[in-house]
């Protein structure tokens, strides 16, 4: 059958009897939310013929936290909290695709240096996204070490954005109208003796990896996306360059002065989940050449939008200037107005293409914010790629997905 | 001349001994409440309603049986190995013999599919 | 049934209390915690359990899948509405005596999110034992959570709860 | 090219080339904007325009589609203004294979039923929900806190409901 009806076909729970290739009966196992290997509280539904999967229906939702209307809720600037939390392994991306929007809304453009310091938090998320991601997938498919490894790194980069933002994690360093704060030396010390660093570790990955025969025959020819499935099924990030499709919007639709980095798309014509590996193995290559520019052309100047509306004024001003007073009590109050319209601005994080669409309608709280997830489109192609393999592939395939489960829910 | 067996027979009792008393200590002194829903079957924290006695696919049995051949093939080499010594060239021959039937079968099973899957 | 029989029909005396303080050390430092990883907590639970903040001096390296292995439960994320039944499965699953972590502030109290979609506390479903602050909270954290929970254990003896 | 009297409105919203479509003829605008070029379906959602006074909107519920062309490397977005309870448009998920979670995710969270879809069935929210969350008539929820401002309003539905 052609791939458009393929869609939607859904997993009804087997009646009994349903006769598998050898007379067995499929037997329909839970995948569950409680599960090692399924990256968060994602459910499948498999049905199975013996071992091989005859039937996956991927059942989400249970993380949905309701950030869409908790958003709704929140003024513009306390809205930043939230982009952090949903897609939690790229927290500065998310802020990012927000901040962006919301000044697209309000026709502000940030000064360079804070595109660039933008640009070093977006590669340095992408960098301990994918070590998250190498570092869960290896131990599911009994790579051990791997993990040690990988959350080694992690943990310089955790450093460095609690140096640059005072927390580990969810930063909320990237913000509507520039950054919260500028990088201090210690940060580009950190940064230098990472950068110094981070390719021969790369390498160790590499070492672990790549000629490991367990690994290549967990990985090679599972979870087959062939390149114009993955286009008609919308999938983005490694997914759909695994399967030969040069396609990164840091490249096709460049933002925050991406376009002034020169850095290779790592695309893989293999359309399997080593693919996908070696596609992610090269973006973090990639990803510590843009830093190195980033570091090197780092321009000065201010780092925040000057508008006052925005804003708060600096402190010392606030002793001065009776303007300066009033702003900061509107701001703190009330917060600003965005004029109304609405935008949607794509931004490519480690799992896809994140985007966050903002409806204002001239109020001081957003009408509609909706966050495209790379993850909820690329879980749909789960069912594809799973049929005909094993019970032990689906692990393979879940991880290759790279799917954040709280991205999915929202 | 039984006798020669006795010390044999103190091992097997020793580590029947220590294997029961263990078992049955921690069962005696272990704390167990059971209660129905802790008892209810696991299945990542779902409760499944599909039973799960389902009629199984004959691949099962294919492999296990396949298990069970080469595995008894193995008990026959310790007797071999045991009296190695006296049966000389006789025996060293006899269970290359015995071993290259077995190849064969081996052979013939792997060309023609038995171990893969689908 | 067993030691806690011995305890009902002696009482508390010399021998029940220093049997008492064995159990004590004997469940306290070897704490097998189930992987309840839910949301980013998850991703600093397991950064804890790796090379670099090593949960294995304190004897819970052995992060156990099944909750039939488990004796302490770490929930490390938000509890949505729709996880919450799965969540009250999971511990009524495991054998007594069981334990309750909660890390982090969405499963402390709902944390950021005050919304429809979220439990505001998980002991709302299951009796928690050790609150951790912090959204979320340093890998330490949890080694200083797990501390407090070990000093709670060996003070319990025979009987847990 | 797409026919002229389908395009109720045109517009351009901070960079975002987009159109207003009539929510019957929606399937016929989108088939002819596939054969046009734009062959992927980023992502589709709606909009409650309950009590919205920055402009004069059709209809209470606003369906939008963001589609790209990713060889020209252009996006339109599709607006389609529906009312009625429960609002009814029709599904594009053999169209576009994208559309099938996110159609079953707006049914859920605003309650728009799309016909023809093969399984309209709620996607986050647990399946004996009632109501749709996202709705401006639906409270926030949550807990009320002490001393907040903000969360007594959150409790009942908006004032402009």
């Amino acid at each position: 059958m052609s791939i458009e009806d393929m869609t939607g076909q859904g997993v009804t729970i087997t009646q009994t009897g349903e006769h598998g290739a050898f007379g067995g009966e499929l037997l329909t196992i839970n995948f569950g939310p409680h599960h090692p290997s399924t990256h968060g509280v994602l459910r499948l539904i498999v049905d199975l013929d013996g071992e091989q999967v005859k039937r996956v229906k991927p059942i989400i939702g249970y993380l949905h936290t309701g950030i869409e209307k908790q958003m709704e809720a929140l003024r513009w600037q306390q809205g930043v909290v939230c982009t952090d939390r949903h897609d939690y392994l790229s927290p500065p991306i998310n802020n990012l695709a927000y901040a962006l929007a919301v000044e697209r809304l309000m026709g502000v453009e940030v000064p360079p240096r804070a595109q660039a310091l933008r640009v070093i938090m977006s590669e340095l998320t992408r960098l301990s996204s994918h070590l998250v991601w190498l570092g869960t997938s290896g131990i599911e498919l009994g790579a051990m070490s791997v993990l040690m490894y990988c959350f080694r790194e992690r943990d310089t980069i955790m450093d460095m954005n609690e140096e640059i933002s005072g927390f580990r994690m969810h930063t909320s360093y990237i913000r509507p109208g520039g950054v919260m704060a500028d990088a201090t030396p210690r940060f580009f010390d950190l940064l230098g003796k990472f950068l110094h660093e981070m390719p021969g570790h790369i390498d160790e990955y590499e070492d672990l990896l790549t000629m490991n025969p367990i690994w290549r025959a967990r990985t090679i020819g599972i979870g087959r996306l062939a390149p114009e499935v993955a286009k008609v099924v919308g999938a983005s990030g490694p997914m759909i360059r695994g399967s030969g499709i040069a396609w990164d919007l840091r490249k096709v639709m460049p933002y925050s002065g991406y376009e002034n980095y020169d850095f290779e798309v790592a695309t893989n014509d293999g359309c399997d989940c080593y693919a996908r590996y070696l596609v992610r193995i090269k973006e973090m290559r990639e990803a510590v050449k843009i830093l190195e520019q980033a570091v090197d052309r780092l321009p000065d100047g201010p780092i925040n939008v000057d508008d006052r509306k925005m804003l708060p004024p600096p402190r010392e001003e606030l002793e001065t200037s009776m303007e300066a007073v009033i702003h900061h009590f509107k701001l703190f109050t009330e917060g600003y107005s965005v004029p109304p319209g609405d935008v949607y601005v794509a931004v490519e994080s480690g799992r896809g293409e994140n985007g966050c669409y903002i409806s204002s309608d001239g109020t001081h709280k957003p009408r509609r914010v909706k966050f495209r997830s790379a993850s909820f489109v690329n879980l749909q192609a789960l069912e594809r790629m799973a049929l005909d393999h094993m019970v032990a592939d689906l692990v393979a395939i879940i991880g290759t997905a790279d799917t954040v489960l709280g991205d999915v829910d929202r | 001349m039984l006798e020669s067996y006795v010390p044999l027979l103190i091992y097997v009792l020793i580590v029947l001994g220590l294997v029961g008393t263990v078992a049955s200590l921690s069962f005696v002194l272990g704390p167990s409440k059971p209660t129905r829903k802790k008892l209810a079957p696991y299945e990542s924290g779902i409760i499944p309603e599909t039973p799960a006695m389902r009629r199984l696919s004959v691949r099962f049995y294919l492999t296990a049986m396949l298990f069970i051949i080469f595995d008894v093939e193995a008990v026959f080499f310790y007797p071999w190995a045991v009296l190695m010594r006296q049966l000389k060239w006789f025996g060293l021959i006899e269970m290359f013999v015995f071993m290259g039937v077995l190849l064969v079968a081996l052979a013939y099973i792997w060309r023609n599919g038995g171990f893969d899957w689908d | 049934m067993g030691l806690e029989d011995l305890v009902d029909s002696l009482g508390q005396n010399v021998l029940t209390t220093t049997l008492g303080k064995v159990l004590g050390w004997g469940r306290g430092n070897s704490v097998w915690p189930a992987q309840f990883g839910l949301a980013c907590c998850a991703i600093e639970m397991i950064s804890t359990a790796t090379a670099g903040v090593d949960i294995a001096r304190f004897g819970s390296e052995a992060m156990r899948a099944s909750p039939r292995q488990a004796d302490l439960m770490i929930v490390s994320g938000r509890v949505s509405q729709k996880m919450a039944p799965i969540l009250r499965t999971i511990y009524d699953q495991m054998p007594e005596p069981k334990w309750v972590i909660s890390m982090g502030a969405c499963a402390s109290t709902g944390g950021v999110f005050n919304n429809y979609a979220l439990l505001q506390g998980v002991d709302k479903v299951v009796p928690v034992d050790v609150y951790i602050p912090g959204c979320p909270p340093r890998p330490e954290d949890l080694l200083n959570a797990l501390m407090i929970l070990q000093e709670r254990i060996k003070a319990q003896g025979i009987i847990t709860r | 090219m797409i026919a002229d009297q389908l395009i109720t409105d045109k517009g351009n919203s901070a960079g975002d080339e987009w159109i207003t479509v009539p929510a019957p003829r929606l399937r016929e605008a989108l088939a002819a904007l596939k054969e046009d070029g734009y062959r992927l379906l980023v992502f589709l959602t709606c909009v409650d325009h309950l009590a919205d006074s920055s402009r004069e909107w059709p209809a209470r519920f606003e369906v939008l589609y963001e589609l790209r062309d990713m060889e020209k490397l252009r996006d339109l977005r599709v607006r389609a203004f529906v009312d009625g309870d429960p609002p009814q448009i029709d599904s594009v998920h053999d169209l576009f294979p994208p559309a099938n979670w996110d159609e079953r995710e707006t049914y859920d969270l605003f309650g728009v039923v799309f016909n023809g879809h093969p399984e309209l069935t709620r996607i986050l929210m647990p399946d004996d929900w009632v109501g749709h969350p996202l709705r401006r008539d639906y409270p926030v929820g949550g807990e009320p806190v002490e001393f907040s401002e903000e969360h007594e309003t959150w409790q009942t539905p908006p004032p402009e409901a």
